[in-house]
């Protein structure tokens, strides 16, 4: 039995008193818990930035790399061993904007592992910078007027391109954010996650209560997440209510196995056979 | 001397004038010779003008000769731009069906030719008929090489292709050729394979088992040559998004435990300079081939150059230890593939290897066997090589700088790898005592790398002049030295193959016994020349520099070199 | 007047004969010269590939960059002057492979360009990889067995990022091709036209004939392009039939109104004014 | 000697700390003396220790002192770990509302007195009126320097913070404190700044009209600096996705005529490298500030280093003129900002400013005034400047190399731009005779370029033993001599801020004159060490390197450079 505890680790956590990732790490380590997966089965990509340094205060297996490339650095670590449980922790800025183009590429290969963008609509680690989510007027010492950009739709990206897993999480809502990384682990695909989190140190809008009054679930509401239509009608809904829950999912042919590869074994396992690469040189 | 005989085909692009220059090739090769080919195409894949120049030899040949023996004009354009390169004695053999008052220019309707063994598309054939039958080679020569071209094809491919050359070998009938030779009836000397072809099996006997990649020339060829062995052997080959992606999936995939690699050329290499700094600071092994091509930015796409050489080896913020090789010949890619992922585990540091246009697009003989290693050995520990598999640390301190490697999810052992400066365990962390302990024991490796350099090649190093150059060039400069001495010129070459760790002090023995050396290099400042400077204190007399993207010819250095030589001592 | 014909350069053609950029270029031409803009008038931005050579073959002030890189600077030049008419030129590979995430920004922005993408559905000048919008099965020398992505949906991306004018044209289809080209120029604010162009040298799938039995002009039948969510259906339609046409266009406020110059001047224009300057850095 | 008091005051991040170290340097600096302030923070918001570590002198002072006079702890940790960096008759005061039997332990109940004041905010503003009354500033100095600070604040909010500081300056009231002293009436001496707003204002004084940034430390700060003037310059700061847009859209508005820039630090320079290129073959001008920091890879991201000077020198494939300059003071980041600009738009070339956090966050007084040019030079030309317009060619060879430069849509001319290699009208071409055509006259540029280039400044040259550096250091360096010089070592100090072209017949001659020189340098290897040795033959005699993040001391320096001195004589 593996026990949410037994991600405990001793590395001082560097996160602000309050913090929404606080309450994402929690998430993790119960939705990991619950699904019997101990530390050591557990590999954790991630970028740069607040969002990033979440493996870092959590007992696993991981590997913290650049702003923006936690996405290619998965795909190649999964491509050599299917056998690894990957999880990507992501910023807003880190997965929207400096990985812009490997979130995209990462729906299309339905590269094997679940990220979990944590959304504070801020460059959190850098001190306060507009990101790719923050609205029109979202005023910080670089944008005096806000943003010139109009928000990007994660959710909306992620159905465009045929993601088979898309869901919306709050760190307001503990347990329905546990629930939906349980199933996004547990999803064959590529799943993404897109969490509301809340930066109580360098975003006054979008707080804890802004939240509060506009977060509601959407799957207790009725919503199919089977049907396409319905998803994508979803995440173009008015901004004054924000759904959260399982927006979409779909069976489909994850990275893993389009690889071609004859058996099941992981790329990794398999023996180094001299004579027979010998022989292809001999006849290339 | 023995034979010594380049055929120049021309034409536009979409003639096949690589073809003819395969068939060629495949038939010399089948009959024991040497021979040296390069490839000269334009940034597009119809029309303009392209050449391939086969330099047919009975001893190995590594560079190409400036003097055309038989000029293969499949256009007008071609017998225009070319016919200046002719040598005494030389023959133009144009496809035409008018004839011309000028003996050297052989008309032979080649085209048409074709038409008439069943189609324009054969053309190729037909010249390589008359090519072969000028040359002397014995009729069969042709047959077996048609025959293993077309061994998928129908039976009747086979039969028209053959009639078509047999009409072009009866169309120069007659033809007095003053640079035919006797054939020689042997086996084949080695394997004909293009540098590219050989990066991919050097890949391949390495088990390299995955390869992040985007497509860019000059490299792709050594991606398509991989990607060929994908369902034969235990390897992905993945077209990434962009070189960004291509070398973070190396490394993730290289973290995860497999060899990896990834192959650009100087714009997609200047985009995994940051990616480069990732593998120095997760000391993540990771072999990038960048094949070097005329910058800056698009520069000249298709043309060769050693332009990069400075820029790889300062590639990245801040300082890590690197290896960075240069290939000068078949033999040495197939060798440095194998030393560069082993040196890539072993150190658990990246390597560049530096190659280029002329040396990828290039086909040439091997001259060594080529030899699968008999095991891979992998460099990396699992619980059972540990007292407490609790308490591993990725980046325990040692005193050679290596730590001990273990895999993500093998074993109890938790792996923990961070792009920030980190403790021991692999946590961040922004100790002063954590960052040198770190930096310092990343730099020792430097020691053990330094031990696994080999000091450059030197032919007659005890020569007062010394020619000095590195990678794909130095089959040029070899054969330079050779010139200058049978003109009387105490001539030797010096050729780096390993450059970083840079062997000062073998250099610097070496450059001590000569009265002045030139450097040799294909870009405009002499990179190599000036990273001597700075190593050895020791300064080039004059830069032989070429940077109009096509390669050297042993000539042109000699001419050039001679004519300092004569101011020096004139 | 402006003719066509003002738009003829000297400069060689490398384009293979047959191949479907010809009839973007003169679809360009007759467009320009149609909207009265001389030659002298026009910038083209491009990246690298056979589409981005475009500019080079006809008349115009051009700057061809990187691979993948049209999109940053035709926003920087727009930013620094805004009465330039800048046309976009750029490869599928080019535009949503290595540009991915600038497209996405430059839809988020709404840079007031007008973007042709060159969709030929392979890597031409690279000599015939699979590129983002290669179908599965796609095989190439390099993909022997297919690319291992789903294609991308660049008019569903798009619009998922809130686009003003998407539109889909087609080499086969000249006069609707300018049509198109034309109301992308007069549109204010960032236009996308993916054009489905036909590569007779390396795509041997998605040739002209596999184009005529497929293509069918959406307008005409019936779509309404002010519609969003029939927009949105209609970029998901079915796969063996290819909606062209202008498939939405809504208002919206371009790049250049957003950047909170005091008045309609160009940045390019504005005078330098060493007092106000002087002031401004005694008083920092 | 005359002043030259530090204060340092540490906790925990988020607590204020630089608000205390403003106010002080604040009242400092309105009393006209001078002062040198670094900062020191984890890569973290909120926790963790940082410090501010303030010196003031009433002479100018470029460097911070390694002894603490006084030192403000706001917590138990900052007196843990800085305790032993305290100067004889140095003092602590520690917010504490027990006593402490150590006399050198001075407490003071910080932040109650703040709450009694009216919140515990107001923390720093009690304790920058205790350092300030300990230092024996007059009790109005802290007034004007709070009602600046407060202009757009509530009256109330003033009140308060004057009664805060008051009960600070009451709480150590008759406290003899050695280091106090007489402060002066005098006025500001120069402006009191920050490296990063200095290279702001002097990217304005140049009419920098467009930035395209990412944000990224230690570079952020500039373009928050410089977004603050948006709404009263013609200025356009835009926040890119990425790196690589950030210098493609500078590329982009430089070439539709306005000057532009972007600024950024190792990690993301790496990802503009490709983009440099594109500057450099198609003269773009362009300036790009790299702010380092100690990599590889993300390194340690809030702290100081010199470790890419190698790889900016040659960024990107193949070669291209380019300058790379690094400030050593404020005054020179203003002035070396404007001759980028000029030298960039005169010279069509990119141009590198290398600066590091350690100059972007302290702050110091400048001494020389703030001019901005009287006009801009644009060196570029319209219709009216040709002969006929229908022949403009953008890259027309010339003898300077510079090719004259007009403006897209901005008259007939028409401007035709490629990153491939080009004909002098900017069409592609892979011509052999263009391709020489245009390397050569780009790099003919280089002539005109050297002739722009500073040598480094030199202090007692004529000395036995010379210390040489470059950029950030030279405050450090040059005090490190003359503290040398006060311990009877001849010794003098040689600081680059030109670096690109390398002016080494000026540095040659200048180190020939010494017996020996040190390189004192924020990298592993030395890198500028070897720089010179490759550009003049002259070996470093040792490399005093600091990588620990941590900027230097003179003392430091001085020591390391006597022990070598006392082994080399002794
Ligand atoms: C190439 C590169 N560019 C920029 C940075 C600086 N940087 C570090 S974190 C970050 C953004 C942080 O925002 P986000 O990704 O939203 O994460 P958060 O801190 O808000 O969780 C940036 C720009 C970097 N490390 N590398
Ligand atoms: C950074 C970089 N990577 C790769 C290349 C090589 N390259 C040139 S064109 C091209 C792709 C061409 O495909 P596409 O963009 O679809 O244009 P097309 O030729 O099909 O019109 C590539 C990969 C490059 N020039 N620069
Ligand atoms: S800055 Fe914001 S996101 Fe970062 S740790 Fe603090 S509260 Fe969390
Ligand atoms: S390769 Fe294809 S896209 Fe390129 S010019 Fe030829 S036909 Fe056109
Ligand atoms: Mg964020
Ligand atoms: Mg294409």
């Amino acid at each position: 039995m593996v026990d949410k505890d037994d991600f405990q680790c001793d590395f001082e956590n560097k996160w602000c008193p309050g913090c929404g990732n606080f309450g994402i790490l929690n998430a993790m380590k119960q939705a990991l818990a619950d699904l019997e997966m101990p530390p050591e089965k557990v590999l954790i990509v991630s970028g740069i930035g607040q969002a990033a340094k979440t493996p870092h205060f959590l007992k696993c297996n991981f590997f913290h790399g650049l702003h923006g490339r936690a996405l290619p650095v998965a795909t190649g670590a999964k491509t050599a061993n299917r056998d690894l449980n990957i999880l990507v922790n992501m910023g807003d800025g880190d997965c929207y904007g400096e990985g812009g183009n490997h979130f995209i590429s990462a729906i299309r290969r339905n590269i094997d592992v679940t990220l979990l963008v944590h959304d504070n609509r801020i460059y959190g680690l850098t001190k306060g910078q507009a990101s790719p989510t923050s609205e029109r007027g979202f005023v910080t010492r670089l944008q005096p007027h806000g943003p010139r950009s109009d928000p990007m739709n994660p959710a909306a990206l992620a159905l465009s391109q045929g993601a088979g897993f898309v869901a919306r999480g709050y760190v307001g809502n503990r347990e329905h954010l546990t629930g939906l990384i349980k199933q996004g682990i547990e999803y064959s695909g590529f799943a993404l996650i897109d969490i509301m989190q809340v930066c109580v140190s360098f975003n006054r809008v979008n707080t804890y209560e802004w939240y509060a009054e506009r977060v509601y679930d959407a799957n207790r509401a009725g919503h199919d997440e089977n049907d396409f239509r319905a998803a994508m009608n979803l995440v173009f809904e008015d901004k004054e209510k924000i759904p959260t829950g399982l927006i979409y999912r779909k069976q489909t042919v994850p990275f893993s196995d389009r690889l071609g590869r004859p058996g099941p074994d992981a790329l990794l396992r398999e023996k180094y056979n001299p004579d027979k690469v010998q022989n292809l040189i001999d006849s290339a | 001397m023995g034979i010594d005989v380049t055929v120049k085909i021309g034409g536009q692009a979409g003639q096949g004038i690589q073809t003819v220059g395969e068939l060629l090739a495949a038939a010399c090769h089948e009959s024991g010779l040497y021979l040296h080919g390069i490839n000269d195409f334009e940034s597009r894949i119809r029309g303009g003008h392209s050449f391939m120049q086969l330099r047919i030899s009975d001893s190995p040949v590594q560079a190409p000769d400036h003097r055309v023996h038989l000029l293969v004009a499949l256009n007008e354009r071609t017998l225009d731009t070319h016919r200046s390169e002719l040598a005494a004695g030389g023959l133009v053999l144009l496809d035409s069906e008018s004839e011309r008052s000028d003996t050297s220019v052989l008309c032979v309707p080649v085209t048409k030719l074709a038409r008439d063994a069943g189609g324009a598309i054969m053309a190729n054939t037909v010249a390589a008929g008359a090519c072969l039958a000028l040359l002397g080679a014995p009729a069969e020569s042709i047959k077996a090489v048609l025959k293993a071209q077309f061994l998928d094809k129908s039976e009747s491919v086979l039969e028209n292709n053959l009639k078509a050359a047999k009409s072009g070998a009866k169309a120069v009938e007659g033809i007095q050729f003053d640079r035919a030779f006797k054939w020689p009836e042997s086996r084949p000397a080695g394997k004909l394979l293009t540098g590219a072809r050989m990066l991919a099996l050097g890949a391949l006997a390495a088990d390299c088992r995955f390869a992040g990649f985007y497509p860019m020339s000059p490299a792709t060829g050594i991606m398509a040559n991989l990607a060929e062995f994908e369902d034969r052997l235990p390897l992905v080959v993945e077209q990434a998004e962009d070189e960004i992606a291509a070398v973070n999936m190396a490394i993730g995939a290289s973290f995860a435990g497999v060899r990896a690699m990834t192959a650009t050329s100087g714009g997609g290499f200047a985009l995994m300079t940051e990616g480069l700094g990732l593998a120095g600071i997760t000391e993540t092994p990771l072999v990038v081939i960048n094949s070097q091509r005329p910058g800056p930015a698009t520069g000249l796409p298709t043309r060769t150059a050693q332009g990069d050489l400075r820029f790889v080896l300062h590639a990245a913020q801040d300082e890590f230890p690197r290896f960075v090789f240069a290939p000068d010949s078949l033999d040495s890619a197939f060798e440095i593939m194998i030393r560069s992922f082993d040196l890539a585990d072993r150190y658990q540091v990246p390597v560049i290897v530096l190659t280029d246009q002329y040396f990828n697009d290039s086909i040439a003989i091997t001259q060594k066997p080529l030899e699968a290693p008999s095991a891979i050995e992998r460099f990396v520990v699992d619980d059972a090589d540990m007292d407490d598999s609790g308490e591993y640390r990725r980046f325990a301190v040692t005193e050679s700088g290596v730590s001990p490697r273990a895999l993500p999810c093998e074993g109890r052992a938790l792996v923990m790898v961070s792009g920030n400066e980190h403790q021991e365990d692999g946590h961040i962390s922004e100790k002063v005592s954590d960052r040198i302990g770190q930096m310092n024991k990343r730099h020792r490796k430097l020691s053990g790398m330094e031990k696994q350099i080999r000091p450059p090649r030197a032919d007659n190093p005890d020569s007062s002049v010394l020619l000095a150059g590195w990678g794909s060039t130095a089959g040029a400069i070899r054969e330079s030295a050779e010139l200058l001495r049978a003109e009387g010129i105490d001539a030797g070459a010096v050729c780096f193959t390993d450059i970083w760790p840079f062997p000062a002090k073998e250099t610097a023995a070496l450059l001590d016994k000569c009265s002045r050396f030139y450097m040799v290099e294909q870009n405009f400042s002499a990179q190599l020349g000036w990273l001597i400077a700075e190593r050895t204190g020791r300064k080039f007399h004059q830069a032989i520099v070429k940077y109009d993207g096509r390669p050297f010819f042993p000539d042109e250095i000699a001419r050039r070199v001679k004519a300092f030589e004569e101011g020096a001592n004139g």
